[in-house]
């Protein structure tokens, strides 16, 4: 293929890219509609040093970072059990992992509220057993929040640490093992440090989804567990701040880069180390 | 428990089945202490699960496996203190060359110093002390492999396994490894229980060969003893013994091309040996011979020769000298 | 298309409203309807980013967003001669300054569980969400449904000098805010948390107890002793329409006696027209109120102030409010 | 995606800790799920467990109810428009990165991956702030831009590994068999993509049909999806339409992983999302 | 445009440079009607290079391709009439083998049923028209290799080209797969050119053997003429000529181990060639025989030997037949 047959092939493309997705991200933040010159700035300066907003950066990050590892800490053994089966159940098993990737957001938020509500499964359950005859609020809490979004991000961690892990040649923990170490020297010593990367990309896509989330945190916390989503949606849809809401999008894309970029950090050093 | 026997290694009727499979079928073997056993047979005659069997990976449904001299049938591979070398070398590809060779004196707990010199002392063996930072992407095939051995011998096992260590290699690189493995083998004389599919490997390297043949022992013995006399027609066909054919008065006989003397139709016969007519029906230029192909009364006969006067239709003479020919047990 | 407007109401009751109202209403005049929903700051957004070629004629829309519809220059006058009905309705819901009326009310009371609250004097007072007996079990409107802003005056009134006193409101409803299990961001969210028995009382519309109440389920509606305030729906002409005469022929027909009965039997919109009757349910709710509020003691609110404060105190709510 | 090889460990090996965890993943993907399944066919009017008797009266109140139906033409439409739109943008651009010999061609790469590291709301927010506000571009058609962006990503990585799978000696071979350039794409290039270009196909139409934040923002007159249909609902009433709502999308989801099972096998096109 | 020379493919003065690489460099060759040609060499020395210009995928930086006599240096690959079977082979695998084979006809526009005709034809001439319903996929290593050189054949190509065709195969299989291709190249008699790394493969398919040595020809000619007689210390090391020497008078030398004789130390020395007096180091089992490493007055020197006498260490007299040597242009 020549070079100006292959450049006419990437120019719809890069033009898509450019008025759909780049020309609109860039002016959102320079120009966003009724706002002077420069008001981005302005209202970003004015978030960071306002301890109300500070404390809903801090909270989408705990969310994100909790929801993170715990995704990771269930994540990874489904995706090693998967990576070293030879049951003919796996291909199946897998599958049901990542079945629910195809499922609307919505829907798999929505069993939750069967599941948490103070006459919810886990409600009767506790009263049921004689456990207790009140049950401890669980809808519109944080950890609501969390188990909604563990729930719609775990497929995400399987599938990245799977695709790590089953690049991970079975061999080298038999090598391992002959050599004399035990299974959990094993498993610190080569499967963790070779599965890292897979776990970063993981974590990476965990965090970004959990942090900018929408749905979830709409449907099981409330006006206490307030994200930057939230607050974007409120600024864009109904106090129609353009500017605060461009300076929130700022914020929860910076919060994302930065997660990524730290985690792709460490992952390299624990790699090196 | 001790066992009487003062091999290192004893497998004593020794069985695994894979649910109908049976990889390993009733296996006896002995592996005497500072030598080299090779594990032979063609591709699915159960040599790797054999060797994992050895190493631990792999349980027997039956039979016992004795390690020198002592139970070791059900004993985790962590506490074998066997060195294997994989067919694909397993070296850890996130740790140097030194980590690798070191790895098994880690968590052994070995002293950091300690860990140094002898995987400094197991590369100098291999021949690769000055390769010791670098990582396992960053070497040629053939250093994997010597730095795979080192790994195995580090840790001074009391058996060192090695399933087809040099089938990942190319043709010229397998030759000279072959004779660096002996060299290694020899000096730090370790019994050692080698896998290959490739009889010019074990007929040069073992001082027993062991073939198996759909998880049975073939035969089993020195391979000067077994090459110039296999058994019976696997072990023959797998030596190489291309020709098979009766010869009145000896039977089912079998015979190496090289062996196959071609001569001109007219001419008296040699003594030692007999004579039959046939017909060269395909002549391939080899180089510093030609593979003729014969038809002789029949049978299809092979025969190696470097006469440039034979031409494909001609009509000759096959010779196959009596100590050349080897009888069968059909 | 010569005769067809654009209607934008709200997103529920949207079958019924399409059979009591719109359909009716085709037939009766040959114009064709189409119908949008959403809730109320969506739709006034999406007004005001549509400013320049508005894609709807006529806005159904709370007060308070009618207000501020007025105030951006959404909205346009109407003309009272092509709105004879106007004649009919109360005055708490003709507009002073020409703009489109009122078509219906809403009043804040206290929906509660009669299971949990089995005291019906503690549940018409608003000082019962107060005293610590229920915490965890109550919810409270957020900012954003119409009975926020209601129950912020309510509390202003109820603890300070009246519905203005919103630095008394404030403090007030931040001490009140560790009792609330969830501040609600929806008005009908609030039915199903009292169904479910998440909570047991909320300040609430007395329009979403209905179903409940028909349904038997435990569950009644009272009229506070002190602080009532009500919300009005509205019809408004949106400016720049070029269907103005149609949009107009809408409302009147609207505040019709006839569609205003049907309205109210068919999804509660109590009538401010006259001459509608109000069934029963409405009233077993919330007794004469329904029928006449001003006479039962309801005011609405004063607009001006609110329009002048409300994006602050939305941003005071959330901040000393519904985050604690 | 394959397996690390064969057994590797001593069959009696078990596994406690970690057998625990993957069961609890498992409940906690899927539990709720079920719970959504069994509250649907409830007759009763509100979403408890266990449900009170048995009623297929939701499903009904589902099938009648405009917003869904409505919701659910206008999501079908967005979803397969974007699409088709995408990958008719995103083929093209593949193969000029993967056959083109272009300088620079890890930056092009890069540039067409990059909508997905940005988070869906702000993409959202960027286009209706510049697009429906600033330039007046209709709720429909800003619609359609931010689906088509959002799945870009998917249909130049996913074909892109399938090109990068192919041999790359298939196209001289036509070539060379007298084939000509344009031949050589429609009878070789193109069949041989078949299975990417199919994978690419479910993964962006199930993201599409699915999003919710991009279409929350961008919804306009005539323009809900489904999803954003359903979160309203459920914002505004907990009785059990969504839920049997959610049961008919698991149905579908179920045929749609059927049918990519058939064509190329299910967890080749989802597992490739988290990689 | 016809040039004087009768071969089908004439390269002249043909060179490629990427960047500063001479990946070919000045190649002249003629490759005459019906012939088999093997361009040979070490990897990276240029024989795919020198084969994708003749197909057209590639352009020389100088010099001019003749095909049937016309200047085709700039036409593209499917002007060339020409049959390439590539490493991979390259199958289509969205097509039956039968479309496979018949998508060059295809793509000319032939008839429905003339395709059908030539494609089952050319699967005939492979073995193959038992297969023509199934996918690549569901082929064998060998089969797959068949079915891209049928489909090669099918355009009845004025010539083949072939690269490794032959090296993804195990070892067996090659083996019996050069028998084949050497059937079906005298068959059909096209002209083709076959590119390999592997002597023995060129030795038993080529009338011209055309050994490449970093983008220069270094030899051509038939491999009888080329094997007994390397014309330098390159083409000698590739044809495994293992030991080099100088002799009196005779200067730098080349010999193979099959051709060195090992004598008893005491003892007259033969005639027609030197002797000289050397030391075992080394003695490596093969089987058939046993390959003995010398020391030879300080020149290491490898022998193929079956004397079960000889020892390491032994000092025994080493011969070199005159009729063996090689003299070497240094
Ligand atoms: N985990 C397993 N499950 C089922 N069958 C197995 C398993 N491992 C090995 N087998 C079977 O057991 C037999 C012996 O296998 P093994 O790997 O020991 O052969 P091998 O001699 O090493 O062959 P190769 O030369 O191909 O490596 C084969 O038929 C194989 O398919
Ligand atoms: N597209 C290219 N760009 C740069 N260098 C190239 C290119 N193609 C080939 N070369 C270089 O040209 C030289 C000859 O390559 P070629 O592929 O012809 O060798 P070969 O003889 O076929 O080797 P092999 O036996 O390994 O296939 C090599 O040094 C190679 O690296
Ligand atoms: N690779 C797909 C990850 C999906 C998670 N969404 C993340 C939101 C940022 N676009
Ligand atoms: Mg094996
Ligand atoms: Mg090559």
């Amino acid at each position: 293929m020549s070079r100006r047959n292959a450049v006419l092939l990437l120019v719809p493309g890069l033009a898509l890219l450019l008025f759909g997705f780049l020309v609109p991200a860039v002016m959102m933040l320079l120009h966003p509609p009724d706002t002077p010159a420069l008001d981005v700035g302005h209202r970003l300066a004015q978030m960071l040093a306002d301890p109300f907003m500070l404390g809903i950066i801090w909270r989408t990050l705990r969310i994100g970072l909790i929801v993170t590892a715990v995704c990771l800490l269930l994540g990874f053994p489904v995706a090693y059990l998967l990576s070293r089966s030879t049951s003919r159940w796996s291909g199946l098993l897998l599958a049901l992992a990542i079945f629910p990737l195809l499922l609307s957001n919505v829907v798999r938020t929505y069993g939750w509220l069967v599941v948490l509500g103070s006459k919810g499964v886990i409600a009767q359950a506790l009263t049921g057993l004689g456990i207790t005859d009140h049950p401890p609020q669980l809808l519109y809490t944080e950890t609501a929040v969390v188990a909604g979004l563990v729930q719609l991000f775990l497929p995400l961690a399987i599938v990245s640490c799977y695709s790590s892990l089953s690049g991970i040649e079975a061999r080298l923990e038999d090598a391992a093992r002959g050599l004399g170490a035990s299974r959990t020297a094993t498993f610190r010593l080569v499967l963790l440090p070779l599965a890292m990367p897979g776990a970063v990309v993981g974590a990476t896509l965990v965090f970004a989804g959990a942090a900018t989330a929408y749905t979830t945190p709409v449907l099981l916390g409330g006006t206490r567990q307030t994200m930057l989503s939230l607050q974007l949606f409120n600024y864009s849809s109904v106090t129609i701040d353009w500017a605060g809401a461009s300076a929130v999008a700022l914020l929860m894309t910076a919060l994302v880069f930065a997660v990524a970029g730290a985690s792709a950090w460490a992952g390299r050093r624990r790699v090196t180390a | 428990m001790r066992d009487g026997s003062d091999a290192v290694v004893r497998l004593a009727k020794v069985s695994r089945h894979f649910g109908d499979v049976a990889a390993v079928d009733g296996v006896d073997l002995e592996v005497p202490a500072g030598s080299l056993t090779a594990l032979l047979g063609p591709s699915g005659c159960g040599k790797t699960t054999t060797l994992r069997m050895i190493a631990g990976y792999e349980h027997p449904t039956a039979g016992q496996i004795f390690i020198d001299g002592r139970d070791a049938t059900g004993l985790a591979p962590e506490k074998r203190n066997i060195g294997m070398v994989f067919q694909s070398y397993a070296l850890f590809p996130h740790l140097t060359v030194a980590k690798n060779v070191g790895f098994g004196l880690k968590v052994r707990g070995v002293a950091r110093e300690e860990i140094r010199r002898r995987a400094h002392e197991a590369l100098e063996l291999v021949g690769l002390s000055e390769l010791s930072g670098r990582r396992p992407r960053e070497l040629s095939g053939g250093q994997q492999q010597r730095v795979a051995l080192a790994r195995a011998i580090a840790i001074r096992p009391s058996v060192l396994l090695l399933d087809e260590p040099l089938s990942n290699l190319d043709a010229r690189l397998r030759v000279q490894m072959r004779a660096e493995l002996a060299r290694i083998q020899r000096e730090s004389g370790i019994t050692t229980i080698l896998v290959t599919h490739d009889q010019e490997e074990a007929l040069q390297l073992a001082d027993q060969m062991v073939i198996l043949d759909s998880g049975r022992v073939a035969q089993a013995g020195h391979p000067r003893k077994i090459f110039p006399a296999p058994a019976n027609r696997f072990v023959a066909t797998f030596l190489g013994y291309e020709n098979f054919l009766t010869l009145p008065g000896r039977g089912l006989v079998t015979i190496r091309p090289e062996h196959v003397a071609v001569l001109p139709e007219s001419g008296t016969a040699p003594d030692g040996g007999q004579s039959r007519p046939g017909t060269i029906s395909r002549i391939t230029y080899r180089g510093t011979d030609s593979l003729v192909t014969l038809d002789v009364e029949g049978d299809t006969i092979l025969a190696a020769a470097s006469d440039p006067d034979l031409h494909e239709g001609s009509r000759v003479r096959t010779f196959f000298p009596d100590d050349r020919v080897v009888p069968l047990a059909s | 298309s010569e005769h067809a407007i654009t209607v934008s109401t709200f997103s529920f009751g949207t079958e019924q409203f399409n059979q009591v109202v719109v359909q009716p209403f085709e037939k009766a005049t040959g114009i064709k309807v189409q119908v949008e929903t959403g809730n109320n700051a969506d739709r006034l957004a999406k007004l005001q980013v549509n400013k320049a070629h508005p894609t709807v004629d006529v806005m159904l829309i709370s007060d308070y967003f009618a207000a501020l519809g007025e105030k951006q220059g959404l909205f346009d006058k109407i003309d009272a001669a092509a709105v004879p009905n106007l004649s009919k309705i109360y005055d708490f819901a003709k507009s002073t300054d020409g703009y489109g009326p009122a078509y219906t009310f809403q009043l804040l009371g206290e929906l509660y569980r009669t299971d949990g609250i089995t005291d019906p004097q503690k549940a018409a007072d608003w000082k019962t969400l107060w005293d610590g007996g229920y915490k965890g079990k109550i919810a409270v409107p957020d900012m954003a449904p119409t009975a926020g802003q209601l129950f912020l005056s309510a509390t202003s009134d109820v603890f300070g000098s009246g519905p203005g006193d919103v630095e008394s409101g404030f403090s007030n409803l931040t001490q009140l805010a560790p009792n609330v299990l969830k501040f609600y961001t929806s008005t009908t969210e609030v039915t199903s948390l009292l169904d479910r028995g998440e909570v047991v009382a909320a300040p609430a519309l007395d329009s979403f107890a209905v179903d409940l109440v028909k349904a038997g389920k435990p569950i009644a509606w009272a009229v506070p002793a002190k602080g009532r305030y009500m919300a009005t729906n509205e019809a408004q002409v949106v400016k720049g329409t070029a269907h103005k005469a149609d949009a107009e022929k809408f409302i009147d027909f609207l505040l019709s006696a006839d569609v205003q009965s049907k309205a109210a039997a068919a999804y509660y919109d109590k009538p401010v027209n006259k001459d509608a009757t109000v069934p029963d349910v409405l009233t077993k709710v919330a007794g004469d109120a329904a029928k006449d509020p001003v006479a039962a003691g309801y005011t609405t609110l004063d607009m001006a102030p609110i329009v002048a404060n409300r994006t602050q105190w939305v941003e005071r709510y959330a901040r000393e409010v519904s985050s604690k | 995606m394959s397996r690390a090889g064969r057994s590797l460990r001593p069959a009696r090996e078990r596994r406690p800790v970690l057998t625990v965890l993957a069961v609890a993943a498992y409940l906690i993907m899927l539990g709720p799920a079920l719970f959504v399944v069994a509250v649907a066919f409830t007759s009763g009017s509100t979403i408890t467990f266990p449900p009170e008797g048995f009623s297929l009266r939701w499903f009904g109140a589902a099938a009648s109810y405009r917003p869904f139906l409505d919701g659910l033409g206008t999501s079908a439409l967005v979803a397969t428009a974007a699409t088709v739109i995408a990958l008719a943008v995103g083929i093209p651009a593949t193969l000029a990165v993967h056959r083109g010999r272009l300088p620079g061609r890890a930056v092009v790469q890069n540039l067409f991956l990059s909508p997905i590291v940005l988070p869906e709301l702000v993409l959202g927010l960027a286009l209706y702030q510049q697009l429906m506000v600033g330039l007046g571009v209709t709720a429909s058609g800003v619609l359609l831009i931010g689906h088509t962006i959002l799945l870009l990503p998917y249909a130049v990585r996913v074909t892109g590994a399938s090109l990068a799978l192919a041999d790359p000696a298939l196209e001289e071979a036509a070539r060379g068999l007298g084939a000509g350039p344009v031949t050589t794409f429609f009878r070789v290039t193109l069949p041989v993509l078949r299975p990417g270009i199919a994978a690419a196909a479910v993964l962006g139409f199930v993201t599409s049909f699915n999003n919710v934040p991009l279409s929350l923002l961008l919804q306009g007159p005539g323009t809900e999806t489904l999803p954003v249909a359903m979160l309203q609902y459920v914002q505004t009433s907990y009785d059990p339409v969504v839920a049997a709502v959610s049961v008919v999308l698991l149905l579908a989801a179920v045929v749609v992983a059927v049918v990519a099972e058939r064509l190329v096998g299910f967890n080749k096109i989802f597992g490739g999302i988290g990689s």
